[in-house]
């Protein structure tokens, strides 16, 4: 499918001798036939091996991702960590306060979390903190203390997503059969709430786990950009703008594993909260 | 003169635990006239067999001949003309009527798929909803609008508007107040007589099933384990499974509820994914013996047509 | 009075709906004796569940509940002292078993809460095993680890009412506990209930739509129908000699098993729409033997006899 | 007070006078009934036609052109000449917004409407037919589903090549699986009904209970899902443009002009705030509209 892009990877705006283009299509084995081409792709990657960047000479995918992905996996651990973190009590609370303004206030924060693209958000924060209130620097990595503004604009809209699941999760289960069988027993309200009621409704946001860290891998292309974070997604998009098929290629793969990994883990933590879900 | 012939027939489905064996093996014919009643608890196959009769399931095995013919593996097209002579009438109200179309509509779509020359749709539909109790001026209203009661009565003249012969009745009371219950079976009766229709009439309710039926047949688990004429079923049942869920029956009449002996069952239903060999009853029946595991139990006549498939009897 | 364990007077409830406000229950009355069941019976919309979620205090958040009095073994009751009783002297039992359990807790867990909320002097466990026995759920210690998804209806409802008897309450509600089981499964529900009453001597309410079931199982019977207490009486009063036209309307329209194959006399007309309610008896427009007054004014209770009372003018007018 | 009158039986016409009929609406009638009384939503539905109505008839009337460039008034900040200030070839934002709300609402209505003939088509044969091809099919969509949209979009952004054309294409054709989904399942809940049970025994050809009965009855939650995929569209246009794969120069959509500001962002921040503002309150508008219907045809409402 990469062979369909107009211009290779070594087309350049100067032009390059011809006999170092056929040298290097063929230490990159591009003058191979198609299928085998593939096939011995396909082989690489099956052994974990991605093949070397079209880009950075002498640094093959794997080295690549293995430099710039922890900074990601930082950011958007703290991300993923903040939207539960923020998302599931703000749920809570505006499913018990329905109506009141605790509700109103949460729910108006949590459609303009929802609407607002990151980028937008990612900008506003670079303007207000770092260049009038000049609380941090941008564009130098500086670890935690500068992963923390792209973490929150990651976390933004998945926050206000499992605040909405939650809320309306809360809502169903409370009108449950159930829920009258607990009050019917004297349950105290707390009870009923945070065993019988929080245990039903938090299912959805398990199932939503794999979309959400899809959606803090793609939000990451921007906000890293944004804030000037050395990380994959600025990596990859660099790679996008380059043409850096091999990279593309492995990137994709690579995140393409990493969710299935986490819509793996994810269906581990449905299994133990819903018990009528069996693991085959 | 028979209307309808079921042979040995069985309707299996597959699902990702296994096969449900959801009909096995039933035969019987249905008399043109009469109310065949087809009864028991909840899974035991008979809202599965008259979906099979009428060709919504495809059959696993087994015949069955509508009118001397035999339906059971013509194409739709083949199908379409017996279409007209064989309605249903469903079970739930709500869910029975097109919530988008209106009354009119609904009773107008059987002539249209039936080529009822056009000119005569309207005076049909009034006609129609005229007999079945409702006001024709209600033909613009939506579903909605109106009550159970009122709807199990346009989803009647819907059936009728293909002039059937038969009509299978698939549980149409069971959602219906009590109050409400008795004016569709009355309306039910009256159709019969006037029209000349046969049902097959499947319920749980087994005293509105003796009311209305001629014969009936009591099934449990995909099998018919008793048929008989009405008066003598409920009179004289001899199955262990029919005197047992006659016994459950509760009888509005507190002298007599106090008096009768009750037998009751142990246990639920076994699951229909893995039936137990021999008689399927056995598990639950007061009367179950060593043997029972390994019979074969078929219908079996014990005199005036009185059919019971328990050797023991 | 100190027979009674629950007294109810005059009780109002309403539903704010989206499309209006549904008036459930208009002024009802009743009480129920020591040891007895009271069957309550009626249609759907009759108001006889809505009545008692009501004194429950469980009638939902959209509901507006009103009433002149209610009393538990004398004493008033409050919103708060509601809470105090429910599941310790009065348990409820649902007509869904199905959904009426929590899916992701395990039935001991549903069990022993109870026991825990209510300070239970003694052994949590062997009285979850022991109850769970009582309702035949066996071998006890197993399944109180499984899940309710592991139990087919009537089971559940057994553990149903296993929850609902471990704490010995006084009193125990019954919401249509066989309605959506089979008619053999309804019968062992109903002889494990009668059983365990007559073992400890506890009062019932059972509301149902089941004509039947009430004949074989109330001591007395109450008789709703559109918000409204109809008809009270005892269990013979009712099925011998109903008094009021909807109660021997409704006593019509089942077949009569002396006679099954004799037409039935259905009750003609609709069930009434509780947002646009009739301003006088519910019943007029399906009343063979309505009257102008019926059309204006509500009929007030007339008694009987010592134990029979009836909501109609024709009682009146003689 | 005893009035023998009043003790008269009843005519029958009287009972039935009693009965006041309610007037008959049909089913869109009482949605749209239940929709107007949503405020958010019918906020939503002025802001998505005075948006609609400012990208097809605004730039007709502004008397600057959407690339006339003026280097006089360069990077000029919000004035009464010019409402959203210009860019820092001089060309006036306000006609740019403007004229991005042609390209970011084309984006969304076409590739939402290309997804949704797609995903309908898919979704309908999918849930229809069944069985196995059922299983294959919603394999496929499974498959599209591992990989997160963004990415997918990005591979086919790069093989077609940036431009307008191709954003429609990528997007109406990755964005289909969510919507086949969402088909097939209110097609296999529909099936099952029992008044496509009766269509069948009365002997229904497939295409007209598809037609009369399964898709007017799907038609609630396709609308609902319109409505969410119009925004997620312009916001995937906004965000391809942003990493560099929109619609190129002199061209602008809403995320070309946001990401060209974001270089001089500290100096001229209203280069940024109104092409992005724009964005999300379209985006929101939307999203309240969509809440709002999603309520109004959720059955558990209706009465």
């Amino acid at each position: 499918m990469m062979h369909m892009i107009p211009g290779g990877p070594f087309t350049d705006e100067k032009a390059i001798p011809s006999f170092v283009l056929e040298k290097m299509n063929d230490r990159y084995g591009l003058n191979d036939p198609l299928h085998t081409q593939y096939f011995r792709y396909l082989f690489n990657v099956l052994h974990m091996d991605l093949g070397p960047s079209y880009r950075y000479e002498g640094l093959s995918v794997n080295e690549l991702i293995a430099q710039n992905f922890p900074v990601s996996a930082m950011v958007g651990g703290i991300a993923l960590v903040l939207a539960l973190l923020v998302g599931i009590p703000t749920g809570i609370i505006s499913a018990l306060k329905r109506g009141h303004w605790q509700d109103r206030l949460a729910m108006i924060l949590a459609t303009l979390g929802v609407t607002v693209p990151s980028f937008v958000i990612a900008a506003l924060f670079v303007y207000v903190f770092a260049w009038r209130l000049g609380w941090v620097t941008v564009g130098f990595w500086e670890g935690t203390s500068t992963a923390i503004l792209p973490a929150i604009t990651l976390a933004g809209y998945p926050a206000a997503f499992i605040s909405r699941l939650v809320r309306s999760g809360m809502l169903e289960v409370l009108g449950q059969d159930y829920i009258r069988t607990a009050r019917a027993k004297g349950l105290r309200e707390r009870s009923v709430v945070y065993v019988h009621a929080l245990k039903n409704a938090i299912i959805p946001v398990i199932t939503y786990l794999g979309p959400l860290t899809a959606g803090i891998l793609t939000g990451s292309f921007v906000v890293e950009q944004v804030f000037g974070v050395p990380g994959l997604g600025t990596f990859f998009v660099t790679s996008i703008t380059n043409r850096d098929y091999t990279t593309i290629m492995g990137v994709t793969i690579f995140y393409s594993a990493l969710l299935v990994g986490f819509n793996l883990l994810a269906d581990v933590c449905l299994a133990i909260a819903d018990p009528r879900i069996k693991l085959r | 003169m028979t209307m309808l012939e079921v042979q040995n027939l069985s309707k299996y489905f597959a699902v990702p635990a296994g096969v449900v064996h959801s009909v096995e093996d039933v035969s019987f014919s249905v008399e043109r006239g009469e109310t065949l009643g087809l009864v028991g608890e909840s899974g035991c196959g008979k809202t599965t067999t008259g979906r099979t009769i009428i060709r919504i399931y495809e059959p696993t095995a087994g015949k069955i001949i509508f009118d001397g013919q035999d339906i059971t593996s013509l194409t739709p097209r083949e199908m379409l003309p017996f279409r007209k002579r064989m309605q249903m009438i469903f079970q739930d109200p709500y869910a029975s009527l097109n919530p988008r179309m209106t009354v009119g509509d609904i009773v107008r779509e059987p002539m249209v798929i039936h080529g009822i020359p056009k000119d005569e749709h309207s005076d049909r539909v009034a006609h129609l909803l005229r007999l079945v109790g409702l006001n024709s001026e209600q033909a613009g209203r939506y579903p909605h609008e109106f009550s159970g009661g009122q709807r199990q009565r346009i989803g009647i003249a819907r059936a009728l508007a293909v002039e059937p012969e038969l009509i299978i009745c698939d549980e149409p009371i069971s959602a219906l107040d009590v109050s409400i219950q008795a004016q569709i079976v009355n309306m039910l009766e009256d159709l019969q007589k006037s029209l000349g229709l046969t049902y097959i009439f499947i319920a749980h309710d087994l005293s509105m099933v003796r009311h209305i039926s001629s014969r009936v047949a009591v099934m449990y688990l995909g099998r018919i384990v008793e048929l008989a004429e009405s008066g003598e079923l409920y009179t004289n049942p001899k199955h262990p499974y029919t005197v047992s869920l006659l016994s459950s029956i509760p009888i509005p009449d507190p002298d007599k509820s106090d008096s009768r002996e009750h037998i009751p069952l142990q246990g639920e239903i076994p699951s229909a994914l893995n039936p137990p060999s021999g008689c399927a009853f056995r598990t639950r029946c007061p009367k179950a013996r060593p043997e029972c595991a390994a019979l074969n139990a078929v219908l079996r006549d014990t005199g005036n047509g009185h059919l019971c498939a328990c050797p023991f009897v | 009075m100190n027979d009674e364990i629950l007294t109810v007077k005059n009780l109002h409830t309403s539903f704010m709906t989206g499309a209006g406000e549904v008036k459930a229950v208009d002024g009802v009355s009743f009480s129920v004796k020591r040891g007895e069941v009271l069957g309550i019976v009626g249609e759907s919309g009759s108001g006889k569940s809505a009545s008692m979620l009501s004194v429950m205090g469980l009638a939902g958040e959209n509901a507006r509940v009103w009433a002149e009095r209610t009393a538990f073994k004398g004493k008033e009751l409050t919103p708060e002292t509601v809470k105090a009783l429910r599941g310790k002297n009065i348990a409820m039992i649902f007509q869904d078993p199905m959904t009426s359990l929590n899916p992701v807790l395990t039935v001991g867990y549903q069990l022993r809460e109870s026991l825990r909320r209510h300070n239970w002097q003694g052994d949590i466990h062997a009285r979850c095993v022991d109850v769970l026995e009582r309702v035949g759920i066996v071998p006890a210690e197993e399944r109180l680890k499984q899940y309710p998804h592991e139990f087919s209806g009537g089971q559940r409802q057994r553990i149903m009412i296993a929850m609902a008897i471990i704490c010995n309450p006084d009193l125990l509600i019954a919401d249509e506990p066989t309605t959506a089981l089979d008619v053999t499964v309804q019968a062992q529900i109903l002889g494990l209930l009668t059983e365990l009453r007559k073992a400890s001597g506890m009062s019932m309410i059972l509301i149902t739509h089941d004509l039947g079931v009430i004949a074989g199982e109330a001591d007395r019977v109450l008789v709703m129908y559109g918000g409204k207490i109809m008809e009270e009486g005892t269990r013979r009063e009712i099925f011998y000699a109903p008094a009021h036209p909807y109660t021997k309307g409704l006593l019509r329209s089942v077949p009569n098993p002396e006679r099954p194959s004799e037409r039935l006399i259905p009750i003609e007309g609709q069930p009434p729409d509780l947002l646009n309610p009739p301003k006088g008896c519910p019943y007029v427009k399906r009343c063979p033997q309505a009257m102008r007054i019926c059309l204006e004014h509500k009929p007030e209770a007339k008694v009987l006899s010592g134990t029979h009372k009836t909501s109609c003018f024709l009682e009146v007018k003689e | 007070m005893y009035d023998p009158e009043l003790f008269m039986p009843l005519p029958a016409e009287e009972k039935s006078s009693a009965e006041i009929p309610r007037p008959s609406r049909t089913y869109w009638q009482d949605v749209r009934a239940r929709l107007m009384k949503d405020p958010l939503a019918v906020l939503g539905l002025i802001v998505i036609v005075i948006i609609l109505a400012m990208a097809i008839f605004g730039p007709v009337f502004s008397q600057y052109e959407y690339d006339a460039q003026d280097f006089m008034v360069s990077n000029e900040p919000p004035s009464f000449e010019h409402w959203f200030g210009t860019d820092m070839f001089g060309r006036d934002l306000f006609v740019r917004v403007m004229y991005g709300a042609r390209i970011s609402l084309a984006v969304g209505f076409l590739a939402s409407m290309i997804s949704l003939c797609i995903g309908v088509i898919y979704g309908g044969i999918s849930g229809f037919a069944g069985g196995k091809i059922d299983n294959v099919m919603m394999s496929i969509v499974d498959v599209i589903y591992s990989v997160p949209t963004m990415i997918y979009v990005i591979l086919l952004m790069v093989v077609v090549g940036p431009g307008l054309k191709s954003i429609f294409i990528t997007l109406g054709i990755s964005y289909w699986a969510p919507m086949a989904r969402i088909i097939r399942a209110e097609v296999l809940r529909l099936k099952s009904e029992e008044f496509i049970l009766a269509a069948r025994v009365l002997g229904a050809s497939p295409s007209r209970i598809l037609f009369r009965h399964l898709i007017p009855n799907a038609m609630g939650p396709v609308l609902v899902t319109l409505t969410f995929s119009i925004p997620g569209a312009i916001f995937t246009e906004a965000f391809l443009s942003f990493v560099g794969l929109g619609v190129s120069a002199p061209m602008a959509s809403w995320g070309v002009l946001s990401s060209d500001s974001v270089g001089s962002l500290p100096v001229y921040p209203w280069q940024l705030f109104f092409p992005a503002g724009a964005i999300s309150i379209t985006i929101l508008a939307f999203n309240f509209l969509g809440d709002g219907l999603r309520d109004a045809l959720d059955p558990k409402l209706r009465k």
